[in-house]
C-alpha cells in the first residue's frame, strides 16, 4: 500500500505561506490603490496654516505620510477581515491544511503585508515631497531634521508597523468572530456603539481611552510591550475561534 | 486494514439530520462508489471524511486518526468537487506546479500529460475554464496528487460523455499503477459500476447498503407475468419494489434469494435489475412511482 | 473482444467465459500463466477485484491452479473441465426449454421422449 | 475633510471587496511582481530625490508661548530708549539719508505696522531708518515654526521731504512647504498629534532716528509713536 507521509507543521505553514504569497496579489494591488489615494490625497489636501497682513500671506502647507500611514492602517484592518471570509479559506484548503497551519500561514502572510504596508507607507514622504515640489508653485521647502535620531526614525517605523499590525490583529479577530457566528456581523458594532454609549454616559471618555491606550503612549518600550501583548492576545483567540471552523 | 471507519456518525443542523448514525467502514485500496439521491447526505459525509467539517455524534476515523483538522489526514487525502477553488493569479501549469509542492506523491508526468491530452493550455486560468473543463481539471488535481485517500464528489459535472469515458479509463489506469482508496459520489453509477470494485448506498443519511458491484448486480430480480400468479408468489419473498401493477399483468422486483426454477415453471420471467435501478429503488422515498402521481389525477 | 457491460450476466462470469474461450482457442496452453487481474482490469476496464473474482471462479473449477506468489496457470485438465461444463450447461439449458415448451404445449413425457430417440436416430442415419 | 475621507473609505472598502473579483481576469503574480516592483522604485526613487531637493532647516521656536504677554516685545524695548539692546540681527535693513531739511512728512500706502521716531541730539542734518523684524510664527500642529525670514522687507524711499514707506508689492502670497514627519514618529519623539493652526507675531517696525529739533509730520493713518527718553 501506499505509505502515509508524514508531515511536519511548519513545513505545510511555508507551504501555504509560499502559496498565498503568490495567490493573494489583490492584496497588494490594494496597497497600491490605497497608498495611492493616500498620496494624491496628501497633495491636494495638505493642512495649512497661514498668516496674513494687507502686505503679505505666507501659508505653509504640512506633507506628511501620516494619511498614507492611515489609510494602510485601514488596508490592513480590511484585508484581515477579508481574509477570513469563506472565498479565501476555500482556496486554502484546496490543497493540504488544517486550521492551525491555516492561521499560522495567514498570520505570515498578514505580518508580510503589514512590513511591506509599513515601509512603503514611510518611503511615501518622499514621493510626496518630490511631487509637491513638481506640481506645487512652492516658495521654499522647509525641513526639520536635527530633533529626529535615526534611532527615533527606526522607532518611528516600528510604531508604525505596530500600528498596522495591530489593525490587522483586530480585522483577523472581528472576522473569524463573524465566520464562526454570522450574527456578530450586527451584533460586533452594535456592542461596541453601545459599550461606548455606557462609557460616555458614566463620565468616561469611551473610545477616546483606547485610542489614548496606544496613541498617546510617547515611550517606545511602553508602546511596543502594549502593542506586542495585543497582538498576542488577539492572534490568540482568533485561533482558539477558528479551531472549532467547518470549512469548504 | 480498513482506511475509513464511521460509527453511528450523526451530522445535525438545527433539527434536520444530514447523516443519522451511519456506520460503515472502507478496506484499503479499494474504489468504492458512494450512491444516494440528492440530498441524502454524500456531500456530508465526504467532508466530513476529508476533516473539513465535524461530526455532530459519533467517531469517524480515517487511517485511524480523526480527520477533523488533522494535518495528516489532510496530507495523505485530496477532496475533489465541482467547488473546488484555485486562485485566480496562478494559471494551469502554475497551479500544477503549487500542487506538486503540496503534495508528496504528485506525479507530475502524469498531470502534464492529462492536461495535454484534455487540450488544455497551460497558460489558462482556472477561472477562465467551462463548467465541463473545470471539472476535468479538477479531476487531473485528484488523480495526479495520488493521495492514499482520493475523494471524487460528483467529479464529472458538466463533463461530456467522451470525457467521463476517459475520465474512468484514466482512473483505473491510475488506479493499477498506484492501488489507492478511492471514493467516488456520482449519478453515473452505470457508467462508472464497472471500475467499481464496492457500492455503499446511503438515503436519508443512513446506510442502505454496502455490497461488492457484482453482488449487487444479482441483489435483486424482476419477476414479471400475470398479476394473480405473481402475487402469489411473492408471499415468501421481500418485495423492494412494485411497478407497473395493473389488472392483468405486473412487474415487481425482489429480493435475490430464492430458486428461480420453481417461478419460471410458473411461467413469470425473471430478469435482473442494474445496479442503477436497485439503487433508484431501495432510495425510494414514496415507495410508488412518478406515475403513481399522474395515475391519481 | 468487448465485454458486453450491458448484459445480464455479472462480469466476472464474463470474464471468466472470455478466458475459457482463450483456452478453447489455444491462445492459452496447458501450464501457461493467465492474465493478472490487473491486466485484465487494464483491459477491460473493469475493477481488478472482479477480475480477480473472475479468475477465482475458474481457480475453483480447478481450470487454473495457483502457483505461490506467480499468478495463476492453466492446468492440465482446463480443457476437459470447460468442455465438461459447457455440455452440461448448453445441453441442459436447451433441454430446459424443450421441457418447458412441451408442457405448454402438453406434450407427455413418453411422447416429449419418443421425438428425442426419433431426432438422435435421424441425425444417427445421415 | 471628515467628508471626503470617509467617502474615500467607502471606496476603498468597495475596492477591496471586490478585489478578488477584480484581479481575477488580468493580474497574474508576474504581472503583479512587475507592478509592484515599480511602485517600489518610484518611491525609493522618490525619496532619494526628495534629498537633493532644495530645502532649508526649519527655525522652530522653542518654548514660545503664543497666550503669554509679549513683555520682551522688541517695540517695548525700543519704546523704552533700548534701542542699543537690540540684536543686530533683528535689525533687517538700515538706511542713511543726508537730510537737512526742518520739516519731515512720513508716508504710506499700505505700511500699517508700527513706526518709532527717536529725537536724538547724536545727529545733525541727517535721518537714520531701521527696520526691526522679529520672529513670525506660524504653528505646525503643536510646534512653532519661525518664517519671518521668508517674509518680504519693507523699504524706504527718501523723495526731497517725504519719507515713504514702500511694500514690495501690493499682496505677496509666500507658499512655503514644510515637510512632516508620519504621526508614529512624532509620537515617539513626543510630539502632540492634535494640534491647531494658530499663527503668532513678534514685531516689526520702523525704527527712525532724527535730529532732535526735526518737525515731523505724517497722515493719521501711520501709527507713529515717539521714543520715551
Amino acid at each position: 500500500m501506499m505509505s502515509l507521509t508524514k508531515v511536519s507543521l511548519s513545513s505545510v505553514v511555508r507551504l501555504q505561506y509560499r502559496y498565498k504569497l503568490k495567490a493573494y496579489t489583490g492584496v497588494f494591488m490594494g496597497l497600491i490603490l490605497v497608498q495611492v489615494i493616500g498620496i494624491l490625497l496628501t497633495l491636494v489636501g495638505s493642512m495649512q496654516t497661514s498668516f496674513s497682513n494687507n502686505v503679505y500671506t505666507v501659508e505653509v502647507s504640512m506633507f506628511s505620510p501620516s494619511l498614507v500611514i492611515i489609510l494602510t492602517i485601514i488596508w490592513a484592518f480590511l484585508n484581515a477581515i477579508l481574509m477570513t471570509t469563506k472565498a479565501y479559506r476555500e482556496d486554502d484548503f484546496t490543497f493540504v491544511s488544517n486550521r492551525l497551519s491555516y492561521n499560522l500561514s495567514n498570520m505570515a502572510f498578514l505580518l508580510t503585508a503589514c512590513v511591506i504596508g509599513a515601509i512603503t507607507a514611510l518611503l511615501s514622504g518622499g514621493i510626496i515631497q518630490l511631487l509637491t515640489y513638481i506640481t506645487q508653485d512652492i516658495d521654499v521647502f522647509l525641513t526639520v531634521t536635527h530633533e529626529v535620531s535615526v534611532g527615533d526614525y527606526v522607532a518611528g517605523a516600528v510604531v508604525t508597523l505596530l500600528y498596522i499590525l495591530l489593525a490587522a490583529t483586530a480585522g483577523y479577530l472581528i472576522g473569524m468572530m463573524t465566520q464562526f457566528n454570522k450574527r456578530l456581523i450586527i451584533l460586533i458594532p452594535v456592542l461596541l456603539i453601545g459599550l461606548n454609549y455606557i462609557a460616555q454616559h458614566n463620565g468616561n471618555s469611551g473610545f477616546v481611552n483606547i485610542l489614548e491606550f496606544y496613541f498617546m503612549e510617547y515611550s517606545f518600550s511602553l508602546f511596543l510591550l502594549k502593542a506586542v501583548v495585543t497582538l498576542i492576545i488577539g492572534s490568540g483567540l482568533a485561533i482558539l475561534l477558528s479551531n472549532r471552523l467547518e470549512v469548504r | 486494514m480498513k482506511v475509513i471507519e464511521c460509527e453511528r456518525l450523526v451530522k445535525a443542523y438545527c433539527s434536520m439530520k444530514a447523516l443519522d448514525q451511519i456506520n460503515f467502514s472502507i478496506e484499503e485500496n479499494t474504489i468504492t462508489g458512494l450512491i444516494g439521491r440528492n440530498g441524502a447526505g454524500k456531500t456530508t459525509l465526504l467532508k466530513i471524511i476529508a476533516g473539513f467539517w465535524r461530526g455532530t455524534e459519533g467517531e469517524v476515523k480515517v487511517f485511524n486518526r480523526s480527520p477533523f483538522n488533522n494535518l495528516e489526514v489532510s496530507m495523505n487525502s485530496i477532496f475533489v468537487d465541482d467547488m473546488m477553488s484555485f486562485t485566480y493569479t496562478l494559471n494551469l501549469g502554475e497551479i500544477l506546479d503549487e500542487a506538486k509542492a503540496f503534495y508528496p506523491n504528485w506525479d507530475e508526468e502524469i498531470a502534464f500529460a492529462l492536461l495535454e491530452y484534455f487540450n488544455f493550455n497551460p497558460k489558462q486560468t482556472h477561472q477562465s475554464l467551462s463548467k465541463g473543463k473545470r471539472s476535468t481539471f479538477n479531476m487531473i488535481v485528484g488523480l495526479a496528487a495520488k493521495c492514499p485517500l482520493t475523494i471524487f464528489d460528483e467529479p464529472t459535472t458538466g463533463m461530456d460523455a467522451a470525457v467521463r469515458k476517459d475520465f474512468y479509463r484514466a482512473l483505473l489506469k491510475d488506479y493499477l499503477i498506484a492501488p489507492r482508496t478511492i471514493i467516488i459520489s456520482s449519478h453515473h453509477l452505470d457508467e462508472l459500476e464497472d471500475i467499481l470494485e464496492d457500492i455503499l448506498l446511503v438515503d436519508e443519511g443512513k446506510k442502505v447498503l454496502q455490497l461488492p458491484v457484482d453482488e449487487l448486480k444479482e441483489y435483486a430480480v424482476t419477476l414479471s407475468g400475470r398479476t394473480a400468479v405473481v402475487m402469489q408468489t411473492l408471499q415468501d419473498k421481500e418485495v423492494i419494489y412494485k411497478r407497473d401493477v395493473n389488472i392483468d399483468n405486473c412487474s415487481v422486483v425482489v429480493r435475490n434469494n430464492f430458486s428461480h426454477e420453481e417461478v419460471k415453471r410458473l411461467g413469470i420471467q425473471v430478469s435482473p435489475v442494474t445496479p442503477t435501478d436497485i439503487c433508484v429503488y431501495l432510495t425510494n422515498q414514496t415507495k410508488g412511482a412518478i406515475d403513481d402521481v399522474f395515475n391519481k389525477s | 473482444m468487448v465485454l458486453n457491460m450491458d448484459s445480464t450476466i455479472p462480469i466476472y462470469v464474463q470474464i471468466a467465459e472470455w478466458l475459457e474461450n482463450e483456452i478453447l482457442n489455444g491462445n492459452l496452453k496447458i501450464d501457461d500463466k493467465v492474465y493478472s487481474q490487473y491486466k485484465l482490469a487494464d483491459m477491460f476496464t473493469i475493477n481488478p477485484a472482479t477480475a480477480a473474482k473472475g479468475l477465482n471462479l475458474l481457480y475453483e473449477e480447478k481450470i487454473l491452479y495457483n502457483k505461490r506468489g506467480l499468478g495463476k496457470f492453466v492446468s492440465h485438465e482446463a480443457m476437459t473441465i470447460i468442455l465438461e461444463k459447457r455440455k452440461e450447461m448448453k445441453l441442459k439449458g436447451l433441454l430446459n426449454e424443450a421441457v418447458q415448451e412441451a408442457t405448454r404445449l402438453q406434450v407427455t413425457e413418453e411422447e416429449l421422449l419418443e421425438m428425442l430417440k426419433q431426432i438422435m436416430k435421424e441425425s444417427k442415419g445421415e | 475633510m471628515g467628508a471626503i475621507l470617509s467617502i474615500i473609505l467607502i471606496i476603498i472598502f468597495w475596492f477591496i471587496a471586490m478585489n478578488k473579483r477584480l484581479t481575477q481576469k488580468s493580474l497574474t503574480t508576474k504581472k503583479l511582481k512587475l507592478i509592484f516592483i515599480g511602485y517600489i522604485s518610484i518611491l525609493i526613487l522618490g525619496t532619494v530625490s526628495a534629498f537633493f531637493l532644495p530645502s532649508s532647516e526649519a527655525n522652530m521656536m522653542e518654548g514660545l508661548d503664543p497666550s503669554g504677554d509679549m513683555t520682551d516685545n522688541l517695540f517695548m524695548k525700543a519704546e523704552q530708549g533700548e534701542f542699543s539692546s537690540i540684536d543686530k540681527q533683528r535689525i533687517a535693513d538700515s538706511w542713511e539719508y543726508s537730510y537737512t531739511g526742518e520739516k519731515l512728512t512720513l508716508s504710506s500706502d499700505s505700511y500699517e505696522e508700527g513706526i518709532l521716531i527717536e529725537r536724538t541730539d547724536e545727529l545733525k542734518e541727517a535721518i537714520e531708518v531701521f527696520y526691526i523684524k522679529d520672529w513670525q510664527a506660524l504653528g505646525v500642529n503643536a510646534a512653532y515654526m519661525d518664517v519671518s525670514e521668508y517674509t518680504p522687507d519693507m523699504g524706504v524711499e527718501l523723495i526731497s521731504d517725504t519719507l515713504e514707506f514702500v511694500s514690495p508689492e501690493e499682496e505677496i502670497i509666500i507658499e512655503l512647504a514644510f515637510n512632516e514627519l508620519g504621526f508614529p514618529m512624532k509620537q515617539m519623539i513626543g510630539e502632540s498629534q492634535f494640534g491647531n493652526g494658530y499663527s503668532s507675531s513678534g514685531s516689526r517696525f520702523f525704527y527712525i532716528r532724527v535730529p532732535e529739533d526735526l518737525q515731523i509730520e505724517f497722515s493719521e493713518y501711520l501709527y507713529v509713536d515717539y521714543v520715551n527718553n
